[in-house]
């Protein structure tokens, strides 16, 4: 069963320096809160998975937090370049990033293939581009009864899974709805799940596209309301479309972005007082 | 253009010209940026029954205002189902039931591959670019592929820093300056229309290498006004 | 799109002789009103894939329709045997029942690659069962990371999909929620697709547990209310749990399988004509 | 038994001695028929935190009265989750998050392995049983096995018409005579403990191989008051 615990306990216990961490949420609900207390707690050496590494790991290799990264596709949505993860790959500050790429395909059935205790997934794909030779973790496996090639994938299986849902019960079932992207694989293809949320409520009550993830799935349930801004929460709050805007000029400079993080979120405890610092409801 | 009662941008001509390609019933997987503007005008003017589909599993989506991203809220809400992004990729994309995909890059060769990863060598890029995202897999499962973005000797190279995506699908390419096609035996893109204004000479000039120009080559027909009104309707957000 | 048609015409259209066909349904909404209507028209020698047979491909196999069974577990749930099955296979009768037998894991397996496009799927499965050594159709692979073995299924890719679901709009769009099993991969793995529903409605309106499969993936939607009988319709009746029980006399002797067929199948026109037959409400 | 205040059947102490072998919190992955009784029994007597899941795709089913079948709509109503087959056996059995498996069979041989497909030969048989389901996997892939069937010489079989079943992972089976236990380096299957009222011999005579009985043969305590009122409740249905 899930313990509820605080976003700072679940953190210090869970997740080491080394460790492969996976913080999804597909646009909606991304662990910001989760991103910004490995941040506050100094992890280092961490390698970051995600298909759309986006602001919260701008924030996180700009930190200093990774080593390397897993991804698919690393942008503002929007918006435009990630300048923190640009400079990394471009010049290794604060510290080389190694970069793991796929496509978005390849990467959910990676997920998948995790989720599933499967050594690799297959897939139409890859077919013509260049990414295939970055990458060790593709290759390519004939079908036994057709005799035609696909392409396989390595299984991701990350020491901690990360993500944000709206509501828990006291049991730590957790429910999310709307877009649930890839969350219920990355949970499921982790060691260890770290789950934060919205609200604890008395009871789930089944919803409409509602995704339920068993609390003795999870290692840990905390209290983080708003913890997914500047993304957003069906049904608690909105995308702060400003924000990403914004995070272009506060990103761009290595000082400027320096300055905010040590202002909003290694200057804040929690997630209410990140949300104080910027003045947004939670 | 001065015979046209109403002036429009070259990125608007650009986003009329390709929400043309689009017809009714046609499933459309599209990215966002460009073509997700392109698609949701093709969705308020010729094409009301078009089938957005996005990477983040909405499928039928009719968003009220242009999506600023793959997974808005307006995308899961209006959409007919939403899916997880394992079942969106392997149920959906690969499974064949996609007929056209729709896609930017930041580079495109001759044979409309495209490169979205870096700008000079992968191992140490001058710009890291943001990624493949899923256009590898929507330029080979897709039946045809379109692709949008502005014609510039920077962004149409004689050679990729890197290939991204392959062409082999892609039926059109639909820039600020016109439309190219792939053309002859050997499917070079090949410029087929030019949009209201513009010469073939600037489109030859813009491309990195020596432009095919179509025999025949048409012209554009410039944006409509319920086109251009329903473009800017699209594009001005309150909330940005 | 889906057309709106009777369930008549859409297996005279859609549904050939020789074909093979999935009805799928997992003790849910199993679509016996299309069984009963592939019976009504006498289609013959089909492949009939189903991961558990019960009383509907019972009495398709009683009455003669199918050449072949792809299944994987053939019983009256909670009751026994299944008398008409059995009489094919150690009898021969009414015509000789060949066997393409799997567990229920290989084939969820082989729907959800037939649903992916992908020739095979991929589990951990079939060790140490004598049921590899009866199929073509389960192989070994390595993984091409670990050199791990597995085993491999061939895809399902039937001619013809039929589900039975609660509600369809007049687009064709449909929703089915509870138990929906593997409705969806039976549906995405076939090449064309007739969905039964309790009720047409004008707007779907979106349920918790609720599976919606758009229109354009389905080639026929038919008005059959009641058209799960005995199986059930969460939140349109209930399960005729006595007629599982009654089952077992009826199709223990071929002669009064044969006159209960002839009066409530072959004697009706449709399911309308079943149920009144048989007294019950629809 | 004439000791006991209250009488029961055999298939009653199978059903309890089962139930008994539950614990709070185990993920249990159940079969219809015995090993659903007994599941359900113990939810309502020594492990109210079972989890339970059938292979319709309900995880933490909490079933108001005995299912009649692995789809029964209480199932789906009364679970935490419910998620398709080919989630349930994917990312739930083969991933590895089953405790106990719990099986029925039509034979079982000194090993465990278990026949659910056929009596007599595969291409003609006497009897053509329902076939394997999802025993083949469940048998693999959880952390153990427990068995439930009715002990007699055509069961208990010397060698199975056809091996449906990996035995390997088999820990317990409960039969209506006692509890066997794999014992030793071939871990063969060994009488450990015995109902009341029964005699190893008896439980010899109803196995087809010479049956190894352990030393320190246990007996198994009757059921209690609470068990069999809770046992009676459940197979009590007003509906069947």
């Amino acid at each position: 069963m899930a313990e509820l615990v605080s976003l700072a306990e679940a953190v210090d216990e869970l997740v080491h320096d080394g460790d492969a961490v996976a913080l999804e949420g597909f646009t909606h609900l991304i662990p910001h809160a989760a991103g910004h207390e490995l941040i506050r707690q100094r992890r280092r050496a961490l390698t970051l998975v995600r298909m759309t590494p986006d602001i919260v790991y701008d924030q996180l290799i700009g930190m200093g937090c990774a080593r390397k990264l897993v991804f698919s596709w690393g942008g503002n949505p929007g918006v435009g370049s990630l300048h923190r993860f640009r400079d990394a790959v471009e010049s290794g500050w604060p510290v080389p990033l190694e970069l793991e790429e796929h496509s978005h395909a390849g990467m959910a059935a990676r997920y998948a293939a995790g989720a599933a205790n499967l050594p690799f997934g297959v897939l139409r794909g890859y077919a013509g581009t260049e990414l295939a030779r970055q990458s060790g973790s593709i290759a390519t496996i004939t079908c036994p009864f057709t005799g035609e090639e696909l392409a396989a994938v390595e299984a991701l299986r990350p020491d901690v899974g990360i993500v944000h849902a709206q509501q828990a019960d006291e049991a730590g079932n957790v429910q999310m709805w709307g877009i649930t992207g890839v969350q219920k694989e990355a949970v499921l293809a982790s060691r260890k799940a770290i789950v934060t949320v919205e609200e604890i409520v008395p009871e789930l009550e089944p919803r409409p596209g509602g995704l339920v993830l068993p609390g003795w799935v999870v290692a840990a349930v905390c209290l983080a309301p708003g913890g997914a801004h500047p993304s957003y929460a069906d049904g608690y709050h909105e995308r702060d479309n400003a924000f990403y805007v914004e995070w272009d000029a506060i990103s761009r400079e290595r000082e400027t972005f320096a300055a905010w993080m040590a202002q909003h979120v290694l200057g804040t405890a929690d997630v209410a007082e990140y949300h104080a610092s910027l003045g947004v409801a939670a | 253009m001065s015979a046209t009662t109403v002036t429009f941008t070259a990125d608007e001509m650009m986003a009329v010209a390709a929400s043309r390609l689009l017809r009714d019933g046609m499933v459309c997987f599209v990215g966002i940026g460009l073509p997700s503007q392109a698609a949701n005008l093709a969705l308020r003017t010729n094409a009301p029954e078009l089938v957005l589909i996005y990477e983040s599993g909405t499928i039928g989506a009719k968003p009220s205002q242009l999506p600023l991203s793959i997974g808005d809220g307006d995308l899961a809400e209006t959409a007919t189902a939403v899916v997880s992004v394992p079942e969106i990729f392997a149920y959906w994309l690969q499974a064949g039931r996609i007929d056209v995909g729709f896609l930017g890059a930041a580079q495109i060769d001759r044979y409309g591959n495209l490169n979205s990863t870096v700008i000079g060598d992968y191992e140490k890029p001058k710009v890291r670019l943001p990624g493949a995202g899923g256009a590898p897999e929507i330029a080979t499962s897709a039946r045809e592929v379109f692709v949008m973005l502005r014609q510039t000797p920077r962004t149409f190279v004689p050679e990729l820093d890197f290939r991204t995506t392959l062409g082999r699908a892609v039926s059109t390419v639909v820039t600020d300056l016109g439309v190219l096609e792939p053309r002859g035996a050997d499917r070079e893109l090949t410029l087929t229309a030019v949009h209201p204004g513009i010469e073939p000479d600037a489109a030859r000039e813009a491309t990195g290498w020596k432009l095919r120009v179509a025999d025949g080559l048409e012209r554009t027909a410039p944006p409509t006004d319920a086109e251009l009104t329903a473009l800017r309707a699209l594009t001005t957000r309150d909330d940005r």
